[in-house]
């Protein structure tokens, strides 16, 4: 036959949680009720959190921030499925999932007023530092997943990053790696449908980020990034993939951006209101409200009392941030490498930085 | 003749070098539709559309390889790249092909391409949004380098970027962009590359600097008789200015924001040691980042080399 | 629907000349008796050149050299698809490319005897010298295309490069771009099945190289590299689409290295000799003599005659490479730019070089 | 004790800390099976299994970015690159995340990776196999620089590099991987990094060179007293060496095959400039490549500074 098929593929998509807040009996994942509002109340964490930035942003007491609004289901439903030995490699939009893996708040202010010390994730949290050039800490993934394969760990490693971070070539190398060596790895797309002003159709012509999976010979597949049980569901597939030796697998969280890039972007310039309040109507936080109110989980009250703790949590982090001591010249000097170099020393002593 | 700042200085060397040259075309994250993260593309999508105002993907490597391409077809295209250190990502487009295409071809393809980038420390911006890696393109060969260090002179020389038949990279010092207004026409003109200004007349001390590190050095200046030469085009930089303005006055201060080993001032101060050293009455110093990476937002600052370093130089060479 | 299929793929291979020489009707391009012959004649040609070449080097008269054995049908059955407006970007490993659209024999030799000259395309071929950073061309031909576009140009750009190029980061940024832009190029992959010592399924998980198309939003196909009129027609239609507007296509030539690397290579190390001749007995030349045989248009005095012409043509060249005079050492500084710095006149003074 | 040529040395070094080390992992293309394109890591897949001997599809840029992730989880990987050129696609993790990881993170994550590569001119290769470029790397912080100029140093750097708790480039000149032989000792044994060799003594010309050139200088020395300095590390470099023979012979002549222009050559010029000026009794002369790519095959002998050269700055220091 002189042409013919030499493999089929076939991209899934799945939802677990509509936007009526009815879940699918079958792959709703077995959470009780006390799970369900545990993952309610990181949501509202990571919301408090990303507001109260914004605040702070605006009152000049953060540099520039970029918000998650609209993404917390993406983030804390992958989030909540990892393990303690598991490692994650954040992009700078990852706050619900920082927080969700239980990274200090008041650390994530050190780290967005500028301040490297509060990149040094807690001992026994295997967060890297959030990458700021797109896309470029997704080897680093394959790499420590590479390195658990060999060590005989039981771990896997995740790194999240956008639809923007797709174009990279540090996409490609790193998921073809991943492919190869059948990495416990999890590359989580957070496709929010833009990159800065940048529209999904515009950063790729494929029709979904999901389907380049097939190119390297991984599992790939697309959640709504809104439903944070699919989300969950499909992380913790892969996590167990991953960890009984089946290798790597990418999952597109199909989610919104809601706010503008960061504070520093106006998204007005480039995206119109309209196609911002459909997504409103989307928000993961509606649905989740939803199904708990049906199952008894929710009343306003519990809301309520949820958000007071989440402020006073957060309020309590930034004044732990603002009140601790500004950074020590000398620390840029004295961590570049293990030892200081002889010329480092004369530095510090001629910057008058030395103790 | 308007008051601009470099971010329209900029931009109107563009427009108008885009009227004059329909194979100018632009490219890169966000300049159409956003206008550029800085703004200094705003307004050209609309004048020019988007076949030569090009929104791009994600992908910095593609955008300066697909920019070579271009130019070898006959395009003369401008790659925006949004802070420098995501250049690095096409550093090999740059050293492997775009410097050498001219020379492995002998002359039969060329890369007159032009890479626009914000480059070095100020603005606050997050992690690597302040590198001064400009060292790296100046040791590369066939790539030329160029920093403006006002509206006036970021148009004169990006004017001669966009007319130049080779590979430029064109360093847009953020922390200027809006910080400094002059008078600038409207029409175009152009500064020549490889030229330095004498920014300010002096016998004593001979001060090089660019961009962002020019004002400083002459603001340290107040009470010495320093010559301060902007030197405007690092690659390849104007020699003669720097040894004629050193035989007079016989001591060198240079002054950058980048790490200070295998910076530009190395070169500066080796040209010296090379052909003007018995001209010298007092040893170079060189006034530089420390050998450490950029720090973030609440350390840039300390970072960066502060007047009073400056002054202290000149302190010191005037004393030797 | 929780999970649903949203897209499927199929990937689709070429085949037109079997085994036995028989070709597919429907499919075989309208090649009268004289083009087929002309086809046949430039695999001679090339294979010729890639014989002597070898030899020579062997004799230190030439470079390390990248055989092209047994991927001759790929190479001049795209080849030969090409218009005089297209640009064609080489990998290293294109000598039956660049013989097959007039690329002077001569020059050939020059280049792999370490000569720059030879990297000079005569005027009026679009032949960018051939690019030894693996895959690193990729997105030249992605900007060519672009270019062309923007011009309204009727012509497409082609770039050549390995089954080991696919791995890189610039193949992914290179079709992403391409796919977007609806550019008009054709990405010629030649999966040759190794790249040095490591073998297409330790180079991608991947089942084949031409799926990858489909997560670029472009057309993408495998075709039978040892088949000249599959590639030819392949070829053919991926530029056709190209000038028409629909954008740009990956054709996964599979075909076969069946010599070393290069001259500096000992495949011996890490492949059978069973594997190589298994291949042996695909090779392009093979199935086309049967085919010619059948259609009355081979005959042995026929190919006799036309491997004395190739032999005399291709020894003329390396005499004319030979004799040409060597290269000029001030052209190592003369042409990093379009005009001389002043640091380069002094060098050329001091080095004794200047004229 | 063994007689070994580079090559041998360097797999005696991997081997050793290989044993002694199960965290150390090598990675790279065509190291495994097939023993590396030079067969540096001839035979250690066969000993140490495909699990520490990972032959990686082609991808610079995702080997070394891998090569960090294994490093932050705690391995040891030594990821090999072809030739110094394609090293440059993976210029962005080596300067944004290998140099920078420990001071971003505050030392939270380090990143023990060495990335060793055979660079230079000299072997007649094809284009792109003779780069000279350790300028890039030793401007950027957080990364250490070596090369190697002897089977015995070779063994012993690299063993010191791979026991070092940071980012080590290991340079390998290929133009001397088979070329000289030295007794090697068969157990380990590290060469401190930082730390220069004073390969000849002598009174009235200091010499730095590193890696081949090291050998044109000797060769060129013949008849003059020139203290020859064996850089090594040329990231950080001894600095003391260097100035404490200057100070001695009051003449400086540096050797390399980069081209001049921001060279390593111009930061020792540079610290010679700042800190013993008033030492010298002659500029100091910087023996480069010229100011142009390096040539293919047929040319790259003339591009490399020759010993008449060498010899012409030494007798015009002498002179002056
Ligand atoms: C390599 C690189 N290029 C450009 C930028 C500037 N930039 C920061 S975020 C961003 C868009 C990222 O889009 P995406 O990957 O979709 O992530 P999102 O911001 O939507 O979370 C850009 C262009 C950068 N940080 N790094
Ligand atoms: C970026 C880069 N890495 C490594 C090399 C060394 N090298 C030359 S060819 C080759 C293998 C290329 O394989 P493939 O792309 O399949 O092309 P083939 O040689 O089979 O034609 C390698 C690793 C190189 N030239 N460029
Ligand atoms: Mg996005
Ligand atoms: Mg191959």
């Amino acid at each position: 036959m002189p042409i013919s098929i030499i493999d089929e593929f076939k991209i899934r998509r799945l939802e677990v949680l509509d936007e009526s807040g009815e879940a699918d009996a079958e792959l709703m994942p077995p959470f009780d009720g006390n799970e369900i509002k545990k993952i309610f109340e990181r949501i509202i964490l990571a919301r408090t959190f990303n507001q109260r930035a914004l605040s702070l942003q605006r009152e000049g007491r953060l540099g520039t921030y970029a918000s998650i609004l609209g993404q917390e289901a993406s983030q804390v439903g992958s989030a909540i499925a990892f393990e303690q030995s598991d490692w994650i490699f954040p992009s700078f939009r990852e706050t619900g999932v920082l927080l969700a893996l239980g990274y200090p708040a008041w650390q994530l202010f050190r780290y967005w007023s500028g301040d490297e010390r509060g990149m040094s994730a807690p001992d026994g949290l295997n967060i890297f530092p959030m990458s700021v050039p797109v896309g470029s800490q997704i080897p680093h993934a394959t790499g420590t997943a590479m390195a658990m394969k060999i060590r005989g760990a039981k771990s896997a490693s995740a790194v999240y990053f956008g639809d923007g971070a797709s174009s990279r070539g540090d996409f490609h190398e790193a998921l073809n790696l991943a492919g190869v060596f059948k990495a416990p790895a999890v590359f989580l797309c957070q496709n929010n449908q833009w990159a800065i002003s940048v529209p999904r159709h515009l950063q790729t012509a494929a029709k979904t980020i999901a389907q380049r999976a097939f190119g390297y010979g991984i599992e790939g597949i697309q959640v709504d990034g809104n439903d944070v049980f699919a989300v969950y569901r499909a992380t913790k597939d892969a996590l167990n993939r991953a960890k009984s030796g089946q290798g790597a697998t990418l999952i597109e969280c199909f989610t919104y951006r809601l706010d503008d890039h960061t504070t520093s972007d106006d998204s007005s310039r480039y995206r119109s209101a309209e196609e911002v309040e459909e997504w409103k109507k989307k928000e993961p936080l509606i649905r989740l409200r939803l199904f708990m109110k049906k199952k008894g989980l929710w009343t306003q009250a519990y809301e309520d009392g949820v958000a007071g703790n989440a402020l006073s949590e957060i309020d309590k982090a930034i004044s732990q941030a603002e009140n601790y001591p500004p950074p020590d010249k000398a620390d840029i000097i004295r961590f570049t490498n293990a030892r200081l170099t002889l010329r480092q020393k004369k530095e510090l002593k001629t910057l008058g930085w030395e103790k | 003749m308007a008051k601009l700042n470099i971010v329209q200085a900029i931009n109107s060397a563009l427009k108008n070098e885009m009227k004059r040259n329909s194979d100018v075309v632009l490219l890169g994250e966000d300049i159409g539709r956003d206008g550029g993260v800085f703004r200094v593309t705003e307004g050209l999508l609309e004048i020019f559309g988007p076949e030569r105002v090009i929104d791009t993907p994600l992908a910095e490597l593609g955008i300066i390889g697909s920019a070579i391409g271009m130019a070898a077809y006959g395009l003369k295209p401008v790659a925006e790249i949004q802070f420098m250190a995501f250049s690095y990502a096409g550093l090999e487009q740059i050293f492997s092909h775009a410097g050498r295409i001219r020379s492995r071809s002998r002359g039969r393809f060329t890369c007159p391409i032009v890479v626009r980038m914000p480059y070095g420390i100020g603005i606050k911006a997050p992690e690597l949004h302040s590198e001064s890696a400009e060292a790296l393109f100046c040791h590369m060969p066939g790539i030329k380098v160029v920093v403006p260090s006002s509206p006036y002179n970021a148009k004169g020389l990006l004017t001669s970027a966009l007319r130049d038949p080779d590979p430029v990279i064109f360093l847009e010092p953020s922390r200027l962009y809006r910080s400094i207004k002059t008078d600038v026409p409207d029409e175009d003109y152009a500064i020549p590359l490889g030229k330095a200004a004498i920014y300010q007349e002096g016998k004593d001390i001979t001060v090089v600097a660019w961009g962002a590190m020019l004002h400083r050095a002459a603001e340290a200046s107040a009470g010495f008789d320093a010559e301060i030469i902007d030197l405007m085009t690092l690659k390849p930089f104007d020699e003669e200015a720097i040894l004629n303005s050193v035989r007079k006055t016989g001591r060198l201060v240079i002054a950058h924001e980048a790490t200070r080993s295998g910076g530009l001032g190395a070169e500066i101060a080796a040209l010296v040691a090379e052909e003007a050293v018995m001209h010298l009455k007092a040893p170079v110093i060189r006034v530089a980042g420390p050998e450490a990476v950029t720090p973030m937002a609440k350390l840039e600052d300390a970072y960066m080399p502060q007047i009073d370093r400056i002054r202290k130089a000149f302190a010191t060479v005037m004393e030797f």
